[in-house]
């Protein structure tokens, strides 16, 4: 399709990116980016191009993230965006896939004593501009008739720092960003709490432009690779001594191995998903890596568990 | 027999109107009025100052040390976030080990300007001496070549970013200004039309709207697969809307000159372009140019406006060390009084030139 | 006329060559457009409303909300520039020298700082160091501020009644400005123009207050647990908006004052004073009559300006029109259309003021041959 | 000689600390006197005759107008204003007032006039300019000598003492300059006190009782005008002469 | 009379669609010869030596100009004016060159001539009004009948075939007119074709051929100086005569 023609053309691919939300998409004081959305784009790079670094980056504000990607001014939008029916509808543009199952909630300082978001009657709630996360407060305001008072900010730094500063007396938005937040953002993360309502299903995933399914095909289908590494054990590590030496039919068909070219039904060649592995690791260790309990985010693996293991995982099989 | 004139002569005033005490008794305590409210406001200096004193002074933390911030809070500023994150916030992401060549580019074109502002170098080479600074600017910043590594525009931030919007916007904006304002005086008035058409279109809408259009709706408008850098299209925009603003201003000039002007060039034989060239512009213009510095004292307040859309100039850049770390997030306002700072030095010297610019012209009226 | 039709030939292809790739981009792309999603549910709350407004209804309500909310704070940033910066551009020519330097220093501080930083500033002064919502500082039990905002009694009736009498002391206040202007006319003996008149305005709001009853009916805000309820509320939004747009516009509109004043020629002041006019009389009657002439046509930019620079609310949160249109481009991703919705907002507000101006110019333009 | 009406007394003006304007000035105005002032351009001649109703102070001297001597003191610069007209060179009408509201001004506000009364004593002032029925227009919708006859009309509104002209005819086209003398004539013919700063020899002649010659600040010579124009005294008044009577 | 160098045959111009300002102008002017143009405010004196270089341009009539006849045709505009000198009542130089490149800017940028040559005449001219030792300066530095010298050496310096001169100097003070005038007297003593609005009656009695008097659009009466000034023919005349004249 011609979307891929031209990123091939350029020889870089154009992420859009959250301007800075630690463990989805933060660039570090050298201008280096990483995290779960980082990712994405990393491993579709790997896999169109050959190269996990020829990305460009192009931190996106919630408003200005459907602009962006209509407009042609990104190629892939990975940018904790959930997937509702208005927007795959009437955006112009295709979901891909979901690659965080994630939930709103709300964060609080623990002086106020509250424990239920039901307890918030008449408080102030920052919230960003622009996303589901401020729909689903209203709705939630109305459902439980709390009269909450959204105040709504452009960019997220400015709504944490708005929360920070005691403007509001509460949080609100995906269950992952408050976490991310709480650690990350917070002065001392003790005195936050985060409520165990989760008032949303919030899959996050990426999206890109309609008109060149050839390249939604290349991103979905990056995505379930990542998934059925984990399934099939395939990690950054060894995932070179599998290349030359596995003998699973599945593993050889992801990777690429032997007569197996799943590449070419992709328009790519048959080490795609490979590169992408191997470039990212499989999806249990981007996780780890960005999320999980071992970083200052803490997020359990839950529902972001693979299928076999309690959680929604579930990718399509690979042949 | 007729006498002869004797001047008597010039003696000096009896009355020396000067001296510190004269001074305060015609300025400070005129009548009773006047006491009270120097009375006033002395009480009102007595009672702030020590405060501000001991917040900006004597009690506030200039090593880069987090934790003594934190205990000098509101109490004393804590100027160690500026020690401690300048970097960041004159140049954000530009590399950090590359970061001298942003200061020199800076340098370069704030050389330029300086040199600019002086009348004796208003000569034709001044033209070739900004293109030679341009290029330098663009070489150092954006490097590849000559050794330097490439650095591509979306890390370029801070005070050089800063004043190279300012800077490129005046340059593009100010012939598109003149062709503006003459188009606004021309007999044919289709061409009259088009030009009030834009002028009052773009002065009519906020700066912001103009940014959002150039950088997110602008692919729209162009054919699919043709790309801009968005550094590229801020300075469209920023170069379009402050082109109205400046035509308006060149206009002014140009009807300030003397109708007698352009008939004297008639009676000369000068044909249009020529007496607009010759005659009209150099006139017209060197009328202007406080007002042109004016134009240029908001472009340069106005670049803030970038940040909304996410090029991290100095405001951005400011945000982009602060938010993120929240060890030192508390003392934004500190930072922001040092970028506060930096753009009343950038913005008052330029208008303290524009009124000595100003009285020198009507110096030079008055003979 | 060659020149002309070229001109407009280019002019003409080069809108239709940008027209003609949106509408292909957009197809392309299958991006819907029209303005039809103005009548769909919007969706999102307001945190800050003059109108009823529930997200159950529509983005046109929903961006008009926006609108009021612009028109809001441009009107009490007008009226609050205006005497602040009266206040600083008179203040020049006080005969003070440190009242002269005070607005001198504030008129530079102000205006040589980007708008965008005061805001920010002010917003971060408002947010940190007022105290929490939930241990509001609290006047008299009667007045709260917090970083929830400023709060304030309001009466809940009897508004009607006490904006009535007002109007009836407006009325008598100028009956009695016309009485007295009469008067000096017939005996040339000058009377109080400026406390009668107030002292009616007091008197007629406090009958109005009366005959509704004497209304004790007060809303008066309360701290609850975690926040200020009742009474009228300022957010902290609008006051950082507010404040900001106002002390930047006022050091420009002192510049205004300071620069219509001294337009009135030096001749004009020596006839006055050759007439024996006494130095209020001088400026009462001959230099503030002409220096309005010069000083009106800047100070509908400022106004402008000032309007303009509202939109830079989304910084600080304030729900105004842009605020409102990008939240909505967000949500139904009709960006040109929410853009031309935005531009149609301030261009109709900057027309409609000059067209007003210029009515205005032509019948305060001094008459000449 | 009667008793002065306005006497310079060792009069010195500087402006700022060094320019010295006015230098050494004695000159005693008796009451009706008319007196033509003349000299080259910056001679002090408007300074000199701006003193006289203090619109420039002096800082040295003593001056004294009507009885009355000028220093800071506001009433006495009150009382003085209301008894001395002044015409200027650039009229100084007040754009935004009608001819009319321009000659009542001054009687309504200062000197508490009933408007009535104020405006039929303009209207008398008008008529004796010659133009009552300009009386509703605007200045600026006057030509040069109509604008400059209201202005004398202003002045004489006051009903003073003295009037005081300077350089009265010099801004306008010389068809004009005609009306504006033949009215001063007229005036100087009534009696009233009149200094007039002007080039117009002919006028000098026709009216002055006394031309007096300023350079450097100074009072170089003063004579009747039939002797200072046929036989100046001074070496500086000749040379002069000689280039304004040359052409 | 030799062929005339200025002719104008029925000329009729307007303002506007109702304002006729110039009515019926026939008028022939001989080469050599000094014409003087006198006449009240506004009678449209300055419009009709401003026909003759076309910076106004008449609607009906024919008006020849040095053979060539003045229609919209911008060849013939251009030929005329490089054979028309005009000096303008504010002087009109131009403030931000200096008084040589003044003078120089015709010749090289219409005239296409070498800078040098274009400045050797320009000092010549300079010489010939007596200031050139002012080439270097700026005009706002010189006086104002420095000033106009410049214009006039600058109306020189295209070696024009007729002179305009439109009120010369009625902008200047008095110990200035007379600089200006002597220039003027020069010149017309060498012979030039010229053509000057001016009330300056004795430099019409100087040099004048040709006194023309106009009023209300028309040429009201025509005749040498000593007869005009001494015995006006026609009621308009005498009644203006005798108001320039009367002070
Ligand atoms: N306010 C002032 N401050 C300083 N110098 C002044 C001021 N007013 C006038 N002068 C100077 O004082 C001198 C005398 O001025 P004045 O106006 O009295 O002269 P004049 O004789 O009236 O001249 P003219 O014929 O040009 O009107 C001039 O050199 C002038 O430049
Ligand atoms: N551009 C113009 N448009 C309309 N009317 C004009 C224009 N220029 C001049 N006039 C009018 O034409 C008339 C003649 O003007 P002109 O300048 O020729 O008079 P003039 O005899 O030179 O008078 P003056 O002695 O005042 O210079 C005047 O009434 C003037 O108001
Ligand atoms: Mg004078
Ligand atoms: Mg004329």
């Amino acid at each position: 399709g011609k979307d891929v023609d031209a990123i091939k053309k350029r020889g870089e691919l154009n992420c859009g990116v959250n301007t800075g939300l630690p463990g989805f998409s933060a660039a570090d004081s050298q201008g280096k980016w990483s995290g779960m959305d980082v990712d994405v784009c990393r491993s579709v790079a790997a896999a169109l191009l050959g190269n996990a670094d020829k990305v460009r980056y192009v931190p996106l504000t919630a408003q200005q993230r459907f602009t962006a990607l209509q407009s042609g001014e990104i190629d892939l939008l990975a940018r904790n965006t959930t997937w509702t029916l208005t927007r795959d509808a009437s955006l112009g543009l295709t979901f891909t896939g979901v690659n965080f199952y994630d939930g709103q909630g709300f964060m609080v300082p623990k002086k106020l004593k509250v424990n239920s978001a039901k307890q918030l009657k008449g408080a102030t709630v920052c919230v960003q501009s622009g996303t589901t996360t401020e729909l689903n407060l209203t709705d939630y305001s109305r459902a439980n008739n709390l009269g909450l008072k959204p105040v709504v900010f452009e960019k997220l730094e400015a709504a944490l720092a708005a929360y920070a500063s005691g403007r509001c007396q509460a949080y609100t938005t995906d269950a992952s960003g408050l976490a991310s937040s709480r650690a990350k953002d917070m002065a001392v993360p003790d005195d936050h709490v985060i409520l165990p309502e989760l008032i949303s299903k919030e899959p996050l995933g990426p999206a890109v432009r309609r008109g060149d399914d050839d390249f939604a095909a290349i991103v979905r289908w990056v995505g379930f690779a990542l998934i059925e590494a984990e399934e099939y054990g395939i990690t950054q590590a060894n995932v070179d001594q599998l290349k030359s030496s596995s003998t699973n039919p599945s593993v050889m068909r992801i990777l690429g191995m032997g007569n197996e070219d799943t590449g070419k039904l992709l328009g790519l060649d048959k080490e795609w998903a490979y590169r992408a592995i191997k470039a990212v690791g499989n999806y249990g260790e981007q996780f780890e890596r960005h999320v999980g309990p071992k970083t200052p985010i803490q997020l359990p693996r839950g529902v972001n568990n693979l299928w076999t293991k309690g959680g929604v995982l579930y990718a399509p099989p690979i042949r | 027999m007729s006498a002869q004139f004797q001047p008597i002569a010039p003696r000096p005033s009896p009355v020396r109107q000067s001296g510190p005490v004269a001074w305060a008794r015609r300025n400070l305590f005129a009548d009773w009025r006047s006491t009270a409210t120097t009375l006033f406001i002395a009480l009102l200096l007595v009672w702030a100052l020590p405060g501000l004193w001991r917040w900006i002074i004597a009690g506030a933390v200039f090593r880069p040390d987090a934790d003594a911030c934190q205990a000098a809070r509101g109490v004393g500023a804590c100027w160690g976030v500026v020690a401690e994150k300048y970097r960041i916030i004159l140049f954000g992401r530009y590399p950090f080990d590359e970061q001298w060549r942003p200061l020199v580019a800076t340098l370069l074109v704030i050389g330029g300007l300086v040199v600019s502002c002086m009348r004796a170098f208003w000569k034709r080479w001044l033209i070739a001496l900004w293109i030679a600074i341009l290029a330098l600017f663009f070489t150092l910043m954006g490097g590849g070549v000559l050794g330097l590594s490439p650095v591509r525009t979306e890390l370029w931030g801070g005070f050089p970013l800063t004043i190279m919007l300012s800077v490129i916007s005046l340059f593009l904006a100010f012939p598109l200004a003149v062709v503006v304002a003459l188009g606004r005086r021309a007999k044919l008035p289709a061409i009259r039309t088009i030009c009030v058409l834009y002028v009052e279109l773009v002065r009519g809408v906020p700066l912001i709207s103009v940014l959002f259009m150039a950088s997110f709706m602008f692919p729209l408008f162009v054919p699919q697969g043709v790309t801009v850098d968005v550094l590229v299209r801020v300075i469209a925009g920023l170069t379009l809307f402050i082109a109205a603003y400046m035509a308006e201003t060149v206009r002014g000039g140009l009807q300030a000159v003397p109708k007698g002007q352009f008939e004297a060039a008639d009676s000369l034989g000068l044909g249009y372009w020529q007496t607009q060239r010759l005659i009209v512009l150099p006139q017209a213009l060197s009328m202007v140019v406080p007002s042109i510095m004016n134009t240029f004292i908001s472009l340069f307040k106005d670049t803030s406006l970038v940040t909304i859309v996410s090029l991290y100039e100095l405001t951005g850049a400011l945000a982009l060390a602060l938010n993120s770390d929240v060890q030192w997030r508390p003392f934004k306002l500190e930072a922001y009084f040092f970028i506060t700072l930096i753009y009343f030095s950038g913005c008052f010297a330029m208008s303290r030139y524009s009124l000595w610019v100003e009285k020198q012209l009507a110096a030079s009226k008055a003979r | 006329m060659i020149y002309q039709v070229i001109a407009l030939a280019l002019l003409a292809l080069g809108l239709w060559y940008l027209a003609h790739n949106t509408q292909l981009n957009m197809r392309a792309r299958g991006i819907q457009s029209g303005f039809d999603f103005l009548g769909a549910n919007a969706g999102f709350d307001i945190g800050e409303k003059l109108i009823d407004y529930d997200p159950s209804q529509s983005y046109g309500k929903a961006i008009w909300v926006g609108v009021l909310n612009t028109v809001k704070v441009a009107i009490a940033g007008i009226v609050l520039t205006t005497v602040l910066g009266v206040m600083l551009g008179v203040g020049r020519f006080s005969r003070n020298a440190l009242v002269r330097g005070l607005c001198y220093g504030y008129v530079e501080a102000f205006r040589n700082v980007p708008l965008l930083l005061q805001l920010l500033m002010w917003y971060l002064v408002f947010i940190e160091l007022l105290p929490a919502a939930n241990e509001a500082w609290a006047f008299g039990g009667l007045v709260f501020l917090s970083k929830g905002g400023l709060s304030f009694p309001w009466p809940t009736t009897g508004v009607g009644a006490v904006l009535g009498g007002l109007a009836v002391g407006a009325v008598a206040g100028v009956f009695w400005r016309r009485r007295v202007q009469k008067r000096f006319e017939a005996t040339g003996q000058d009377g109080d123009r400026f406390w009668a008149p107030l002292a009616m305005l007091v008197a007629f709001a406090l009958v109005g207050w009366v005959v509704a009853g004497m209304p004790r009916a007060w809303s008066v805000p309360e701290q609850l647990a975690f926040m200020v309820d009742g009474g009228m509320a300022l957010t902290p939004e609008f006051m950082a908006l507010l404040i900001g747009l106002t002390m930047y516009t006022a050091s420009f509109v002192a510049e205004v004052v300071r620069g219509g004043i001294q337009s009135v020629s030096r001749g004009q002041d020596e006839a006055a004073s050759a007439l024996g006019l006494n130095p209020r009389q001088k400026m009462k009657l001959v230099v503030l009559p002409q220096a309005m002439r010069v000083i009106i046509p800047p100070l509908t930019n400022q106004y402008l300006n000032l309007t303009k620079n509202s939109s830079l609310a989304v910084v600080v949160g304030y729900p105004d029109v842009v605020s409102i249109a990008n939240t909505t481009i967000n949500q139904s991703g009709r960006a040109v259309e929410c853009i031309a919705i935005i531009m149609l907002v301030y261009l109709s507000t900057s027309l409609t003021t000059s067209l007003v101006m210029n009515a205005y110019n032509r019948r305060m333009a001094i008459k000449e041959r | 000689m009667s008793d002065p009406i306005i006497r310079f007394d060792k009069v010195n003006k500087w402006y700022g600390n060094d320019f010295h304007v006015l230098r050494d000035i004695d000159l005693s105005v008796a009451k009706g006197e008319r007196i033509v002032i003349c000299g080259p351009s910056g001679s002090g001649k408007s300074t000199l005759i701006r003193c006289i109703n203090r619109l420039e102070e002096h800082q040295q001297g003593t001056l004294t107008v009507d009885g009355v001597e000028l220093t800071d003191n506001i009433k006495a610069i009150d009382q003085v204003r209301k008894n001395v007209g002044m015409v200027f060179q650039q009229f100084n009408l007040f754009p935004h007032l009608t001819v009319l509201e321009n000659l009542t001004l001054s009687p309504m506000w200062v000197g508490k006039m009933p408007k009535k009364e104020a405006e039929e004593r303009a209207m008398q002032q008008l008529k004796r300019v010659r133009i009552a029925e300009q009386a509703q227009k605007y200045p600026l919708q006057l030509s040069g000598g109509q604008q400059q006859r209201v202005a004398i009309a202003r002045a004489l509104c006051l009903t003073p003492k003295i009037m005081l002209f300077d350089e009265p005819t010099s801004a306008l086209d010389p068809e004009m300059i005609k009306e504006v003398l033949d009215v001063m004539i007229e005036l100087a013919n009534q009696g009233i006190t009149m200094l007039c700063v002007t080039h117009e020899m002919g006028f000098a002649k026709a009216v002055a009782d006394r031309v007096i010659f300023m350079d450097q600040g100074q009072i170089v010579e003063q004579n009747t005008p039939e002797a200072f124009f046929n036989n100046p005294q001074n070496e500086r008044s000749k040379d002069f002469l000689s280039k304004i009577l040359g052409h």
